[in-house]
């Protein structure tokens, strides 16, 4: 079921505009500075902050014609920025509160807490807990009433890259049945999740496009990062159980990325490059460590100052980016058209 | 010990006293918790009118009572209605003036225990699927616990040891509105120590009993922040 | 059969005696007293009380709620007369005026004039004496908190009932009858219920009288 | 509109309330501080036995407030050691009185808003350099001034309207004792409605003024969360 | 002044065991799994939570012999893992509030304010603020007081790309006088800033080391990361303003990086350079995009399942971290002493 949005709202002098739609499945990431209203956004859509407008998930009107469901009434898990534990009740309070009242079976909550690492926890008051448990507390209670869409902001700011890792599995596994909007300051997490972004600015989502999209574009918001990338499409193809290594199916060209388990061959995968591991070079290097190296063609140039370029290529029909210096740049010569190899270390892709 | 008349005194108290504790919790709740989220124009003097009984002589309040119980007010009709004779002199009036005399003592220990609750976890109840009638009681109530402990001991305190509107709107009839403050009231006035100081004793090491029970509730661990 | 009377608190003691003696002879009948001011059991029996009898510490109010028809006009009796005394717990104090007026018992005690009838009857008392302005003067709601002032050592002295204090030891004096206004006590009926009839009658017989004269009041001109 | 003597007795109630419920509120600060942190075995029983006067009628009270500030009781001790005559009868005794009184209702809302601040903040403000005095001004009670309004509103009313107590113990002096709710007792009591209803209007009027202004300044807008 | 300090205490069932010492200046990272007992040393340390032992702050005794300093007499600025905000007060509200104990000239105030930006934000309620405004605030304030330490709990968790590098040079200057202790989940922030790393593990220091040698070690925990990386001394060269690219000089090996500023000829620089970001050649590639080709030598290899190795090189007499693919690996044929190239991408030095 998706979500079809048309909201307006205030807060404070800020007024809040979105319109839209999450698709039935998958992460829409929410990006913005600090204060531009993701977090405003987010409480509009579950119903805690007044607004105008028309929303709807998959047929069932929760805003319009003057009507508005209360909170109760969406089936939606959220996460606040902050943990917001029900401070009267033990760890396993707060999830049962969820769960008595979203009538999802004692199994469902075990597996929650067994997939958020809680066990240990049950029995605490959420007063003792760290700052990360708190956060693990939170989400689990956000995923664990079966919800038709979830709403997190910044759910894994405070945890380490482990929990970290094993969480974004989590919600990815959640997203792959209900829209999920996640608002995060975190390329990471981004690009580990994402299949949309929504870019807010100083209240207003001004755009929508696909990842994919958004990371090519050279007058994008993300190009500037440290951490700038790509998203491409492939198809999986043989493993290498040796060395744990994936073949990939990128247009007529192999690509290798490590993996634990093999991937069915011929399913659709997405592979994330950062433009900062790849390199170009005008000859195909054969004695590198490097295993990818993919013939690309520029398709343009921009100036990243001070001292840098981001050049966009085209590998087959999809883009890719490379960061270099201008020395580089100078040096290999570049032009729009212009043939060359594109260098990507295997352990770059993810 | 004591005498009959005392322990019957005794026990219209405790009757009266939790029966209005009870009602008060009751009525308070939701009135308080509309004090506490509503900011509308009027409210502080609202406010302030519920709190008017207070300054009032409680038997000059009972004597306004007793005029508007009687079956010359509005008690009178209502008694009528409701099948009794009058309001004044039965246990029912005694209820009504104990409802309106301690009022306020109720309404501001829950007033604020309301205002201080979170409010974030409050909407959390309400993601989680709880209406409001089941988010007070999951949420609002136990972490108001210590708001309605203060409320619930100073309303009965309160009305346990109140004789000036009692004796006024009850008129001391036993096992009807003679209460032990009344019983205690009359030992003493008559000059008889030896019952007074007795029913005093008494009185006094029930109430001690009961509140502290109260307040070892209130302290539960696993309540303050 | 249940009666409820409605009694000044002065009266209190002295009528649950009267009470044990007449149930000893009436063992079926059960007497329940209410006790307060005469201003509030009047304001009460204005509200319909469901008094039967009712003994004021007065002769006002029975009279006003004669003619107002609470009580049965021919009902209205007197059946005591107060008696004031000073008294103070102490023995061996002299509490004649000479030595009120040399002012050194302060503070003296009296019930409120407007609130208590032996109130009136202390200042028609304090009128009479030229008391030094250092003595201080402090009201109580009746001669019940009246007596408690002195009794507590409180006060130096208090103007009280005879009834209250005969029993009691310290020192008293017993102002003459002339000094003061009669504190005429009056009772009445509300209903014609024979029960009622019945005991207020009792009120009024001999041995009744006896035990009220025994209790500190007089009875001899009682109607 | 009113007697002169009423207007003094106005006076001595409105000077006694504002006295009391300021000593009170002074009193009940570092108790309820002490009684919202701390955890001690006693604890609750203490609190239960701080609640114990309520439970007796007013002149009851009264009438053993006399004997402990009589000559024979402590309060003569008190009295001497002050060198006054004796604390009944006196305004030193009224207030006395009084704040035994109304302790309870000062001490619970006080405890419990300390109960529920933040402890975090509290942290912070250690941090700033603030000393426990100096947080205390700049922080606690800012941030209780719901508990304080309310504190203070039950303490001034119940004082205003008490007359069980203050009759005993003060006798009912003018200009010293006799406050306006004796003064409207015996309006009342000796029929004087007139007088009575005058009184009581100006005392209730007094009262709504006052509350107002409490409650107003309780929800000045930036204070709830 | 330094701080010298051995603590124990406990939480909950967690025995809180550190000892050690901060330098006279520069950010100490705190680094642990979620609850390591971070937090909870940081609260330590503040005389916030109860512990035995003995601390000083140059020369000044806070705790031993039986006596505790007050927190209040504690020269620090703290920054807990929530903002915690005094909740009565406005923005400058609660700077003022430090700012008049701690007796701090206006100016200062003002040039704080002005540091993390929050002039727009002076009257607004504290209620009112969003996530990471709240955290710039608690940040401002923690830094206002000239506090002779800083105790710092992720303080930057909730801040956007933007806002976290200006919040990161801030927090830089402030360590360039006093120590810093500071918490992190985040590697971005640890290799902005650490000088030193102190790991938690279960609630004791177990490892106290300079942040280069930390991030070198093959058994380290940092090495399991995506984003390992290596620090290296070097000292800057000549400055090729046209491309904005700093040359610097690594014991006999030039290396360029990317530099808005032209450094210091001679002045000693610290790079950062990711095992990510490093790949191995058996020749010297010419025509490539890769500006920095260095002969190394293979010290160690180590397996990260599943299918890659981290490599440990020595170039010159520094160590270097390069992650590669098993498969890689086998082509190369690497083995301790080898010599190679590592290619290392400019853009990677920051
Ligand atoms: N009551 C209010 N009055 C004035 N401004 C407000 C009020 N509430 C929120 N704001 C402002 O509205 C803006 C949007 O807040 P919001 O919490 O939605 O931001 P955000 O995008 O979630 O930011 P962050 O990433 O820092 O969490 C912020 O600048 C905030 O200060
Ligand atoms: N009162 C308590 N009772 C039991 N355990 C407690 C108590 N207080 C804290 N703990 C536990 O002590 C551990 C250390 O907590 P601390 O907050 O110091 O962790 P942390 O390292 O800061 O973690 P995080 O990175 O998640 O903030 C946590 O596991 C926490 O659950
Ligand atoms: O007997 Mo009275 O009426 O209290 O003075
Ligand atoms: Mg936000
Ligand atoms: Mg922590």
């Amino acid at each position: 079921m998706s979500l079809q949005l048309a909201l307006t709202g205030q807060v404070g002098n800020l007024a809040i505009r979105a319109q839209g739609r999450l698709p039935e499945r998958g992460v829409t990431v929410l990006f913005g500075r600090s204060g531009a209203g993701k977090s405003t956004l987010l409480r509009m859509i579950a119903g805690l902050h007044p607004c105008e407008g028309a929303m709807e998930l998959g047929g069932s009107v929760w805003l319009g014609e003057g009507r508005s469901l209360p909170p109760w009434q969406r089936p939606l898990g959220m996460m606040f920025q902050k943990p917001t534990l029900f401070s009267h009740l033990d760890v396993a309070g707060n999830l049962q509160y969820v769960a008595r009242r979203r009538r999802v079976s004692d199994e469902h909550v075990q597996r929650v807490i067994a997939q958020t690492d809680l066990a240990p926890l049950r029995q605490r008051r959420v007063q003792t807990l760290s700052g990360g448990e708190a956060q693990r507390v939170a989400l689990a209670r956000a995923l664990l009433g079966k919800p038709r869409l979830l709403l997190l902001d910044e759910p894994l700011s405070a945890l380490d890259q482990t929990g970290k890792q094993m969480l974004l599995e989590l919600i990815a596994r959640c997203a792959a049945d209900i829209p999920v909007l996640y608002v995060t300051h975190d390329l990471d997490e981004l690009l580990a999740l994402a299949d949309q972004l929504w870019l807010m600015e100083q209240g207003a989502v001004v755009s929508q496009m696909p990842l994919q999209q958004a990371l090519a574009q050279l007058d994008g918001p993300l190009v500037q990062r440290q951490d700038a990338s790509a998203v491409l499409s492939a198809t999986a193809g043989r493993y290498d159980p040796e060395h744990h290594l994936q073949a990939l199916q990128l247009a007529e060209h192999g690509v290798w990325l490590p993996a634990l388990k093999p991937l069915t061959a011929g399913d659709p995968v997405r592979i994330r490059i950062a433009a900062r591991d790849v390199s170009l070079c005008l000859s195909r290097v054969t004695d590198s460590s490097i295993l990818n190296i993919l013939p690309v063609e520029v398709v343009a140039v921009r100036e990243l100052p001070p001292g840098q370029v981001m050049v966009q290529l085209r590998l087959a029909d999809q883009l890719l980016l490379a960061r270099i210096s201008s020395r580089s740049r100078q040096q290999l010569g570049l032009f729009p058209g212009q043939s060359l190899y594109a260098q990507i270390k295997a352990v770059a892709l993810a | 010990m004591l005498s009959e008349g005392d322990w019957l005194a005794l026990w219209v108290s405790i009757k009266l006293a939790l029966v209005t504790t009870g009602l008060l919790l009751l009525v308070c709740s939701p009135l308080a918790w509309w004090l506490a989220r509503r900011r509308l124009p009027g409210q502080a003097l609202l406010e302030a009118l519920l709190a008017l009984p207070l300054v009032l002589p409680p038997s000059v309040l009972g004597f306004y009572l007793l005029l508007a119980l009687g079956p010359q007010g509005p008690g009178g009709w209502l008694a009528g209605w409701l099948g009794l004779r009058s309001l004044a002199f039965s246990f029912t009036g005694l209820v009504i003036g104990s409802l309106i005399y301690s009022l306020p003592f109720v309404l501001q220990p829950l007033k604020n225990a309301f205002a201080t609750l979170d409010r974030g976890q409050l909407e959390m109840a309400s993601l989680a699927g709880a209406r409001p009638l089941d988010r007070f009681f999951s949420l609002v109530l136990p972490q108001s616990r210590a708001g309605y402990a203060a409320a619930a001991m100073l309303g009965f305190a309160h009305t346990l040891g109140e004789f000036g509107v009692v004796l006024m709107i009850g008129g001391s009839l036993p096992g009807e509105t003679r209460v032990a403050s009344v019983a205690l009231y009359e030992h003493v006035e008559a000059g008889d120590y030896a019952n007074g100081h007795r029913l005093a004793l008494v009185l006094v090491a029930m109430s001690v009993v009961m509140l502290w029970a109260l307040f070892r509730w209130q302290r539960r661990p696993g309540l303050t922040p | 059969e249940t009666l409820q009377v409605a009694v000044a608190a002065n009266f209190a003691a002295p009528l649950r005696e009267l009470v044990a003696q007449y149930q000893s002879s009436h063992p079926a009948i059960s007497i329940h007293l209410t006790v307060a001011s005469t201003g509030k059991l009047a304001a009460q029996i204005r509200q319909g009380a469901p008094f039967d009898i009712f003994l004021a510490a007065d002769q006002r109010r029975p009279r006003e709620l004669a003619r107002e028809q609470r009580l049965i006009a021919d009902s209205v009796r007197t059946y005591a007369r107060g008696v004031l005394v000073l008294w103070t717990p102490q023995s061996g104090i002299n509490l004649q005026p000479e030595q009120l007026e040399r002012g050194r018992l302060s503070p003296l005690a009296l019930a409120n004039a407007r609130t208590a009838p032996y109130g009136v009857a202390a200042e028609a008392v304090l009128a009479r004496l030229s008391l030094p302005p250092s003595v201080t003067l402090v009201r109580a709601e009746n001669v019940a908190q009246s007596f408690h002032f002195a009794d507590s050592g409180a006060a130096a002295a208090a103007f009280v009932a005879l009834s209250q204090v005969q029993a009691r030891g310290g020192s008293l004096w017993r102002i003459p009858p002339s000094q003061y206004p009669a504190i005429i006590q009056q009772g009445g009926r509300l209903n014609d219920r024979p029960a009622t009839r019945d005991f207020y009658r009792y009120l009024f017989s001999g041995p009744a009288r006896a035990l009220i004269r025994q209790a500190g009041y007089q009875v001899d001109d009682a109607q």
